[in-house]
Formats: C-alpha cells, structure tokens, sequence
C-alpha cells in the first residue's frame, strides 16, 4: 500500500460513514475501528522495511514545482504504530462508551481526520507537507475538544487554537524565510541550509520552527493549554490527547533536535557543561514542566484535570531526556514516550469508564468503586504503578534510564526536579486511587456495574503491555536501537530484558522474579495465618461517634491540604494568570486604541480617509 | 483651535498640495493630462463634434440662420447636448431630482400639515405688495428662459428655478397662500410622462429610445431643433414643480 | 502677476474652495455648518470643472447673430452641461439632507454631532 | 536454583528477627530514657505470635491485597541490600531500584488502609505522602552525589569503594552528605520528630488504625524488615559496609540506637513544617555538596 494512502484513508472514509451515520447509529465506531485495524495491521507488516523509496505528489504553484513528500523511517513507524494502536483501542472504547453523546457522529468524523493528519505529519519528508498535516491536526483536534460535554470545553479549545496558531504563524514565518533562500522544504536540505547560515540566524530561525512542537507537547510556558483541554475534551478523546497528541509535539523536538542536527548546528555556540546553552535552556523548560506540572496535579479536585498536569509533567520528562542529547537521554525520552503513551491512555480509559457509570469527573462525588468496577481499578492500579515508575512496570525502566542519563552527565538540578516529578507523581497518582475507588461507596452508586466488555478489551490489552514491557524492554529498544542508527546515535547496549546504563545494567527478568518470589513469600505467610472474618466499611473505629452516613465518612475533598498550604501562593501566581493578566491588558489597550482612533464618529473617518489619500499620494501610490 | 483642527487643516493642507502639483505636471507626447488652464487641445477634442452638430457625417460650417436640418438644430450647444445628445442622462438626472423631492416629502411627512415657524408672524407690507407685481413677471421672466432654451443662454433649469424662486417670493410673502398639491401633482406627472413618450415615440419611430425624430428646421429659429425645445419645456416644468414642491415641504416642516 | 492669478484663481480657487469645505466637514459639530461645508466643496467641483473646459479667449457656445458660425473659439460645452445637471442634483441632494437634519434636529433636540448618539456606532 | 530459593527464605526470616530484635532493643532504650523499665527486648517477638494467633477482621479484598503488597515489596527490597556479605543478588545499579522498591510497600500499604474506609488511615495516608516528597528530595541528591562521585550506582559497588579502612568511609569524604541522610533517615523511619502520619494522639495511629490481627503482625514484620533494609542501606553507603556480619550488625544497631535516641526527645513537627524544613536545610546543603563534588 502506498504511503499516501496511509493519510487518506482514515479521512475518506470518516466522510462516507458520517453520512452513514445518520441512518445506523453505530456504524462509525465500528467502521473507525475496522479501518484502524486495518492500518495497524498494514504498518505491522512494513516492519523493518525501511527501503520503501519516498513518494512525491507533486504541483506547480506560481510556475515553481512544490512537492509532497512522505517517507518511511524507523521513527515514524513507531509513530505510526502507536497512533493506529491508540486509535483502535480507543475506536473500540467508543462503540459502547458514546451511545448517549450527542456529538457522536462528529467525534468519530473528527477523529479519524485527526488519526489521518496525525500519520501525515509522521510520514511527511519535507517541512511543507509537515505543516499541512500538522494544521489539519490542530484543527480537527480543535473541533474534538470543543465538543466536550462541558461548558468550559469552549473558553479551553479556545486557549489550544489561540496557542496554536501563534505557533504555526511562527512556523510559517520561518519555512517562508528558508524557502525563499533555497526553494526547497526537504529535511535535509533544510538542515543543511541552517548549518551554513550564521549562528544567530539559524537559531531564530530553529526556535521559530521549534516553538509550534513545544507548543503541542506543552512544555513550560505553553503548558497553559493542556489542562483544560485535556479535563474539558469528550471522555474518549482525553487519552488519545495525553497519550498521542503530545507526543506528535515530541515527533517535532526529535525531528529538529536529530533529525535536523541542531545539536551540531549549535555546537559552536556558548556551551554549558558541552551542551549547547539552546539544549539545555529547552531542558530547564522540561524541568521546570515537570515540578510546576506535579505541583498542580496534587491540588486538583477534578479528576481529569489532575491527570492532565500529570501529563504536562511526564512531557517535562521526555523533552528533558531529549535534550541534553546523550544516546541514553534520546533511548531514555523514546521509551518513556512510548511508556507514558501506555499508562497514561490506561490512566484516561479507565477514569473514562468511571465517568461513564458515574457522570461526574469531581473525584470527591465519588467512593469506594472497587467493589462494583474491579477491572477499571485493576487497570488504573496497574498504569498509575507505571506512571509512578515502580518496578516491575515499564515505566520504571524509562526513568531509570533517564536518571542514568542525568546523573551520567552530573545535571544535578536536573535530577533533583525529575525525582521530585517522580515521588510528586506518587502523591497525585494516589488521590484518585484513594478517593475514587477506595474509600466508602456513596449511596447513590450502590447499583453501579463494570463497563461492558468492548470498554474492558482495551484496558485489558494496555495492561498486559504495561506488564511485557516491564518485563521485556528489549521489545522497545530493538526499534529505538534502529532509530537511533538511523540518526547516527551511538545505540545503547541491551538484550530481550536487559539496558546497559551509565552506572550499570538493569536487568527486569530477575527482578520480576524477585518481585514474585517476595509477594508468594508474604502469600504463603498470609494465607498460612488464621482466616479473617469480613466485615462492611462502615464498621471501624470512630472514636466511640455512632457514624451512619457514608458520604461524611469518606476523605477525599483537598486530600493534601497541609501540602497545598505550601504552595498556595505559587499556584495563585501561576502562569494561567500571568497569560490572562496578559490578555487583559492587550483588551485594555485595544479599548484605548478604540477609543482615541475608533471614535465612532462619522467625522473622524471623514478625516481618516483624507488622511489616506494624503499618505497614498505622499508615497507616491497615487500621483 | 485644538490640536484635532490643526491637525486636520495641515491634512488638508497636504491634500490641497497634492491636488495643486497634479497641475503643473507636463504631460509627454500621448499622455493624457490635465490641461494648462485655457490651453484646450481644441481640434481633437469631442465637443468640436457637438459644435459641429454633426457626430456621424462630414464636418460641415454651422452659420446662423442658414443652416439646415442639422443633427440637433438648436443654437445653443449646450443645450444640444443636455436635450439631445445626453438626454437620456438628463432624463436620470430629473428622475433623481423627482426621487429627491419624494423623499423630502417622505421625511417631513408628519409635519406637513402642521404650522411652520419659517412664515413670518405678520405679512411685510412691502414683501406682500412687491410680490403682487414680481410675480407674474417672474413667471414670464422663467416661461421665457425655458421656451427659448434652445435659443440663447439657460434652459429649463435655471427657468425652472426662476419659477421656483417666484412661489417661494409667494409662499414667503403670505400666511393664507397656499399651493394647491393636486395642480402641482398633475403637471408633474403630465411633464414626466410626455418627457418619457416622446422618448418612446423615438424608439417607436425611429428606433431609439429619445431619438430626434422632428425636423430640426433652420438654426435659431424659434421652431427648430427638432424635439429639444419640448423636452426643454417637459424639463422645465417638472423642475419648476418639482422644486416648487421641495420649498413647499421645507417651509411647512 | 497678473497672468498668475488669472491662471490660478480659477484651478487654484476651486481646489480651496473644496478644502474649505472639506476642513469644514471634518472640524464643524454643527450638522447645518457641514452642509454648508459639502455646499462649498460641491461649488469648488463644479467651478473646476467649468474651468478645465476653459479655452483662451473663448466664448459661451452659442450660436447668434454676431457670432454666427461654428468656426469661433468656443469654450468646451460639455463640462457646462455636466455641472449643469450637477447643479440640480447637488440642490436636490441638499433639500433631502437639510430635510433629515430637520427631523434630526426634532428627535435630538440638538445640532452637535457629537451629542447625538444616532451617529456613532 | 534450590539453593537460591533456600538463601532467599532464610534471608527473608532472619531479616524478620533481626528487625524485631532491634525493635526491640529501641523499645527498652526508649523506656530508660524515659525512665521506664520497659518491656523485655524479645517483647516484640512475643507481640508478633500472638497477633497471628488472634482472630482478625478485615474489609474486603482490597485490605488483604495491600497487607500482601506491603510485606512482599519490602521482603522484595531486602533483596537488593547487602546485609554484609549476604547478598542475594548484586546486579548493578540498585541504588536507585531499591529507592523505588520501598514505594511499593508503601502504596501497598496505603491501598490496604484507605481500603477500609477509615477517614483517619486516608489522613495518616495523605500525610505520609506529603511528608515523603520532603524527605526524600535531599535524600536523593545526597544519593545522586554519592552515585556520581564513585561512578557507580550499585549499593556493592558504592562499599567496595570505601573498603580499605576506616579512611575511605564516605562518612569522611562526604561528611555533609551523611549528615543530611542521618537527618532524612529519621524521616524514612517515620520517628519523631518527624512522626506526623502515625500521630496516635491526632489521629489514633493513622494508616494501621483499623489493622488488627494478622493484619497488624504483617505490618509489624514489614517494619521490622524496613528497618533492616533501611539501617543495611545507610551502613552500606555511608559507614563503609562490612565483610564481618557481626560488625555489620554492630554498625546497624549503632545507627538504629541513634536513631531512636534523637526520636525519643523531640515532640513532633506538622507536617507541612517537616516538609519544610527539609526542604530549607538539608536541601539546600545537599545540593551545594552536589554542586562542590560535581565541579
């Protein structure tokens, strides 16, 4: 199958089944689902085929010939890969999921649009191909996000659009300026044009191409987005967001962090600690990403919105590890992507089908679900000791290797904030676990049953990766490995379940065996004991106090209170604010500019249109 | 004199600058641009066709009392033009004047029955009786300006306006005199409508619509010209109403 | 000197007369003063365009009994007859505006544009 | 492979009793401090047996799961220390794995008491947590620092480079940094002053307040391993490890004494406060040892 169509046929056929639709009702989930399965079954089998020739549509625009290029590398497979994975999955979750949304059909429209420009954006081989798809991407996004239940879902897509094409206008901007020296897009060309140029002048340009990527994956001062449309978008869309949209952000750091070697291009420039000052200035970024993203995470009330921040914090991770450019910081960054792809979705499908039996995303509203959603729990259990990076999960394995990557170099603060990220995840990651699925059951859920069986199939499948690649990262790095050849990155050494780091190997089979010999240890002991008697959550100790109703009896509003205390002050200056204090000014002085220009009065206009006419005829347009 | 006026007068300073220069530039050979004043490039201009009064043929001599069955017979040139070669634009121009005078009466509706402050409290003696002996003779004065048109200089509008000047002497001089609007409709309408027939009876007759479909006869006699001293009086009248009937409205508002 | 001013005050006059009537458009409250000020630049238009059709030494285009053939130095007749109609309709469009400023005037109870909130926007 | 399996066992009980001994010992100490006579040092043996013989309730699969999760985490861990030539398996890099493995015991833990409906386990749960991220941010740079001056991230790598003498003890090459660990183990054990989750006056015991039974036994057991696991980890990095298993022992029991000591006199910090302070002084010493051993 041509490369082409890889884009093309998501979106064509979203079209036929939209009007499909209309007559049966679930005909776009499913047909979503088939197609994706379909392209995921496709870029299984182009597996180390890596020798497709590009393919180039080409046009003639204003008598010069422009081409669309798309190509085929190691890391846009893996890129391909993850995104027909996540869509299935998540095609699969919204077959049962979406019965009740009214935006049904657009949503799945919209989404196989965004899967489309998604694979467009990772197959692209030049910057103009690049930046059509990554424009379809943001829109048809836009369009998901806004369709969210809530009313918030507007003022936040809002946010995302306004982000977004602030950095495509910047992208643009630059492509235009290269173009219009060279007259070519491709990667390469472009890269070695920014080699040739002045060092001042490549790195404006390369911030202006970096700033839309940064942008999507949300990294520090863009971050501003993420929450809200994250906790604001349909409850199916939230872990495609975290778990693929971001990353595509990532696919362009890589992009010009390797692909297009800034790391050489920069390499003259001022140095710290033989890291060029750019790379590290995008590393402090990423740290700084991590401790404000875990920072907030701990003080959210609302479910989705917490593991939003936690996403913004897990992104400081990836674009950390990338940037210091170290062949273990990019394994250690490529792993993680994919780890944090995993649980992060699990992490989302499971809070979806939370919300789907419960309606409510405010974590207080809820209690005690384990007993009537166990596989849910399982699932969200399992990916938040992932995202906590306990061994044996994969996640673990991901942050080892970026600490080794840290260390190795000596960025101490660097490491410091990446465990701070850590133990804070930790923190976050509990509340939901505590409030929502421990804790006293809330009366009103007492008739609540597990979701049906399409929801469980994909949490099902995201576990048991989560646990493979815990136990077998040489699954991952046998692709990162090729990846890396492919950019001349000297690959880390590794075997089916082993990395080699910088201070030492780590080896999953013996800790996993490890880890079952301890837990049948305390089995065996647990079991060998005299048999317990069971007895309801409401029968504790009080303090002597008779205690009847459940829903007082259940700690969960501001569980970290004495914590949050800490940092009051620091979230009340957070950067939301800073951008909205910002916002208002530019009204408060687009209101000056109105009412001393914009007079409303017809004389005024009068006088400017002499005015025009004066200024015509004084540049000589005229006369 | 606030900043905003000195603002604007040096706008318009400039502006008037810019407007000036455009005279003084010399155009090239086979430029078009603004003449030297009174320095007309007289033999390529168009009007020497309408002077010639003939656009299609042969340039012939045009001489006064002698000529014959000329294109446009009248000798006033001028006129030739406003009532034969442009009359169709000179029809537009009365209906925008018609459009105008409808839309004053739409405005001042309301008032138009109510008493007006413009009439003087008490009728001026002098105003009243000078009128009396004005009047008619201005009625003259304008009949006269708008029959020989063709003749000698002015036309219909200005005889209208001569007309129009003579109700307003009127209107202003006494509070009981008032117009009667049923006259004023009907010779308006009847100046209109033959205004537009005899334009139909050329497109009947001849092909074209306000064609000169009459003899044009010998130049500055009173019956020459074909069909331009009756439009001229078509034209006259209805201005003479129509801006009889805008003083009207504006007084009684 | 005197060539100068025969040569200017017709273009020269009209292009002021039209800036004085545009200065007062801009600058005037008074409604009543910014008719009179597009009177003005009415007047300046038609007086400039009478003036390009302007020959040296020409006559009115009228055929007489002194002046009784064509092959005189008649000044051009088109701009008459277009400021002509211009005339008219400049009287027209000022009776019709005269008349809003009226009904203006009975709404608003004032002349100053700037008190009258109809006309901004 | 039997053999392993048999070291793992008897590595896994001796662990226990040592732990248990050495609680024991605190107790007494902690009485004659106070002065008290104190129960007996093999009182916490006695505790243990007969909680296992008890009958106990428990609150639902959750409760269990977490009381499994907890002991066999930190069994897990154990693993990873050496305890002075016995050493189950040596793999390199283990500093930062056995940082982590403690997490597990403690979210299992934590799932086991939040899972019983208590409102007082939740707080003494969320107080944990909070006072987790104090503690452990100077601990890590303190171990950062220790990983990249010796240029390894194994625990046996670490002592085998403070072998030959007393000299070589990173005691004395980072005397700050041992400091600091000392200050954050109080933390990392949970005594006072830093004591705020467990506060049985505020909050009646926190996390293990609705445990009893076996279930209180297995928390019992898991301290008592943490305490080994975690003493072991301080002597390994710090005091120079041991080749002896009974000066080992020794260096342990003098840092468990220290330990309990410094908890037995000072009342307890709030627990923003702990965070706090943490994060002024130790913090920042350690990270300006980081700084003057990095560059």
């Amino acid at each position: 199958m041509s490369l082409f169509y890889y884009t093309f046929i998501p979106i064509v056929i979203a079209f036929i089944a939209y009007f499909l639709n209309k007559k049966i009702k679930l005909s776009l989930a499913i047909l979503n689902s088939v197609v994706f399965a379909y392209l995921f079954y496709q870029i299984s089998r182009l597996y180390n085929q890596w020798n497709i020739p590009h393919e180039t549509i080409s046009y003639y625009m204003f008598d010069r010939e422009i081409q669309l290029i798309f190509q085929l590398t190691p890391l846009s497979w893996l890129f391909i890969f993850m995104t027909t994975g996540a869509g299935l999955l998540i095609a699969i979750f919204t077959i049962k999921s979406q019965q009740e949304y009214v935006l049904r059909s657009s949503f799945h429209l919209n989404f196989a649009i965004l899967i489309g420009s998604i694979l467009g954006v990772v197959l692209a081989g030049d910057f103009l191909t690049l930046f059509i798809f990554w424009e379809i991407m943001t829109w048809s996004s836009f369009f998901l996000i806004s369709s969210g239940e809530k009313k918030a879902a507007q003022k936040a897509s809002y946010r995302y659009i306004i982000l977004s094409t602030i950095g495509a206008y910047l992208m643009v901007t630059a492509l235009f300026i290269i173009y219009n020296q060279i007259h070519t897009f491709g990667y390469n060309q472009v890269a070695a044009h920014l080699s040739g140029l002045p060092i001042t002048e490549s790195i404006i340009l390369i911030i202006m191409l970096a700033i839309p990527f940064i942008i999507k994956a949300g990294v520090f001062p863009f971050h501003v987005w993420v929450n809200g449309a994250h906790s604001n978008a349909p409850k199916e869309f939230s872990p495609f967001l975290s778990g693929l949209m971001l990353k595509v952000g990532i696919y362009g750091v890589i992009l010009l962090l390797y692909f297009v070697p800034l790391y050489n291009i920069l390499k003259e420039s001022v140095n710290y600690r033989g890291l060029p000052i750019f790379n590290y200035i995008l590393a402090i970024f990423g740290c700084i990403t991590v401790i404000t993203g875990t920072i907030l995470a701990i003080r959210q009330e609302d479910v989705k919105r917490l593991v939003a921040f936690s996403s913004i914090s897990q992104m400081g991770y990836i674009i950390m590890a990338l940037a210091i450019s170290t062949p273990l910081g990019f394994t250690g960054g490529l792993l993680h992507l994919m780890n944090h792809m995993i649980f992060k979705t699990t992490i989302f499908l499971s809070i979806a089908a939370v919300i789907y039996r419960t309606k409510t995303t405010k974590m207080s509203e809820m209690g005690g679900l384990i007993f009537k959603m166990p596989v849910t729990f399982t699932a969200y259990l399992i990916a938040i000791i992932a995202l906590a990076g306990i061994p044996p999960t994969n996640g673990f394995i991901s942050k080892w290797v970026i600490y080794q990557a840290l260390i190795d170099k000596g960025y101490i603060f660097l490491s410091v904030a990446a465990f701070f990220g850590s133990i804070g995840s930790f923190m976050y990651v509990f509340k939901p676990l505590s409030t929502i699925f421990l804790g006293q059951l809330k009366p009103e859920h007492e008739n609540i049953k597990e979701v049906p069986f399409l929801m469980q199939l994909p949490m099902f499948v995201l576990m048991a990766l989560i646990l493979l690649f815990g136990i077998l990262p040489g699954l991952q790095m046998n692709l990162i490995n090729q990846i890396s050849q492919l950019l001349n990155i000297q690959p880390v050494g590794f075997t089916l379940y082993s990395i080699t780091g910088a201070f030492g190997k780590w080896n999953s089979l013996v800790i996993f065996s490890l880890f079952v010999g301890g837990f049948l240890l305390a089995f065996i002991i647990f079991i060998s004991a005299k048999k317990s008697k069971q007895v309801g959550l409401m029968d504790t100790y009080t303090s002597g106090e008779y205690m009847d109703d459940p829903e007082a009896y259940h700690y969960a509003y501001q569980y970290f209170r004495p914590f949050d205390r800490v940092f009051d002050s620091f979230a009340a200056r957070s950067l939301t604010v800073i951008y909205d204090t910002f916002a208002q000014n530019i009204v408060k002085l687009g209101n000056l500019f109105r009412k001393s220009i914009v007079t409303g009065n017809g004389q005024t206009y009068a006088f400017y249109m002499v005015l025009f006419i004066v200024i015509l005829a004084f540049a000589g347009w005229i006369i | 004199m606030n900043f905003r006026k000195i603002l604007a007068l040096i706008t318009i300073i400039l502006l008037g600058i810019f407007i000036l220069q455009a005279f003084l530039i010399i155009p090239e050979k086979g430029e078009i641009a603004l003449n030297n004043f009174g320095k007309a490039d007289i033999e390529n201009r168009t009007a020497q066709l309408y002077i010639d009064k003939s656009v299609n043929s042969t340039n012939e001599q045009v001489i006064y009392k002698e000529s014959k069955d000329k294109e446009s017979g009248s000798a006033n040139i001028v006129t030739s033009i406003v009532a034969n070669y442009r009359a169709l634009d000179t029809l537009g121009e009365v209906t925008v004047l018609f459009l105008a005078a409808t839309g004053l009466s739409a405005i001042l509706y309301n008032k138009k029955h109510a008493k007006s402050n413009f009439i003087l409290k008490e009728d001026s003696f002098i105003l009243k009786n000078g009128i009396k002996i004005l009047f008619p003779l201005l009625i003259l004065a304008g009949s006269y300006i708008i029959i020989y048109g063709h003749l000698s200089p002015g036309g219909s509008f200005q005889g209208g306006a001569v007309i129009a000047t003579a109700f307003l002497l009127k209107l202003l001089s006494s509070k009981e005199y008032e117009l009667d609007e049923n006259i004023l409709k009907i010779i308006e309408v009847t100046a209109g409508v033959s205004f537009v027939s005899i334009g139909l009876y050329g497109l009947y007759a001849e092909g074209s619509f306000l064609t000169n479909f009459l003899e044009t006869g010998t130049i500055a006699n009173l019956f020459s010209g074909g069909i331009v001293p009756i439009i001229y009086i078509t034209i006259g009248l209805k201005v003479a109403v129509e801006l009889t009937n805008i003083i009207n409205d504006l007084m009684k508002a | 000197m005197i060539d100068f001013l025969e040569k200017w005050s017709f273009f020269g006059g009209s292009v002021l007369l039209i800036l004085i009537g545009l200065y007062g458009v801009i600058t005037r409250k008074n409604l009543i003063k910014i008719f009179i000020g597009l009177s003005l630049m009415d007047t300046g238009i038609n007086v400039l365009l009478v003036s390009l059709g302007y020959v040296e030494g020409g006559i009115a285009p009228i055929i007489t009994s002194t002046i009784n053939n064509n092959s005189y130095n008649f000044v051009d007749p088109i701009p008459q007859a277009l400021v002509l109609t211009s005339i008219v309709i400049g009287v027209a469009v000022l009776a019709l505006g005269l008349g809003v400023i009226i009904k203006i005037y009975e709404k608003y109870n004032t002349l100053d544009i700037s008190e009258i909130r109809g006309l901004r926007w | 492979m039997i053999l392993n399996i048999f070291g793992f066992l008897l590595m896994a009980f001796s662990a226990m009793a040592l732990g248990l001994l050495f609680i024991g010992i605190a107790r007494k100490v902690v009485a004659r401090v106070q002065k008290r006579i104190g129960p007996p040092f093999y009182q916490a043996y006695l505790d243990v047996f007969k909680l296992f013989t008890k009958n106990s309730i428990t609150h639902g699969f959750i409760f269990d799961f977490g009381a499994i999760m907890a002991f066999g985490g930190m069994i897990t861990t154990l693993f990873f220390v050496p305890v002075g030539p016995f050493v189950l398996y040596g793999m390199n890099g283990t500093l930062l794995l056995v940082i982590y493995l403690m997490a597990v015991a403690y979210l299992g833990m934590a799932m086991a008491t939040v899972g019983s409906g208590n409102p007082l386990a939740s707080v003494g749960i969320s107080r944990a947590l909070t006072q987790m991220l104090g503690y452990e941010l100077p601990f890590i740079v303190v171990l950062l620092t220790l990983i990249y001056s010796s240029n390894t991230s194994s625990i046996i790598g670490i002592v085998q480079t403070q072998q030959s003498g007393f000299m070589n003890w990173n005691l004395i090459n980072i005397p700050i940094g041992t400091a600091i660990a000392f200050v954050t183990l109080l933390g990392l054990m949970g005594k006072k002053p830093f004591d705020a989750p467990i506060a049985p006056s505020e909050i009646a015991s926190g996390p293990v307040v609705e445990h009893g039974g076996k279930y209180l036994a297995f928390i019992m057991l898991q301290h008592a391993v943490s305490v080994v696991v975690k003493t072991a980890l301080f002597v390994d990095l710090f005091l120079g490890g041991g080749n002896n298993i009974f000066i080992f022992i020794v260096k342990m029991l003098i840092v468990w004494l220290l330990v309990t000591l410094i908890g037995s006199i000072f009342p307890r910090f709030k627990v923003e406060e702990g965070v706090l302070f943490y994060w002024r002084w130790p913090l920042i010493a350690a990270l300006l040892q980081a700084v003057i051993i990095i560059f």
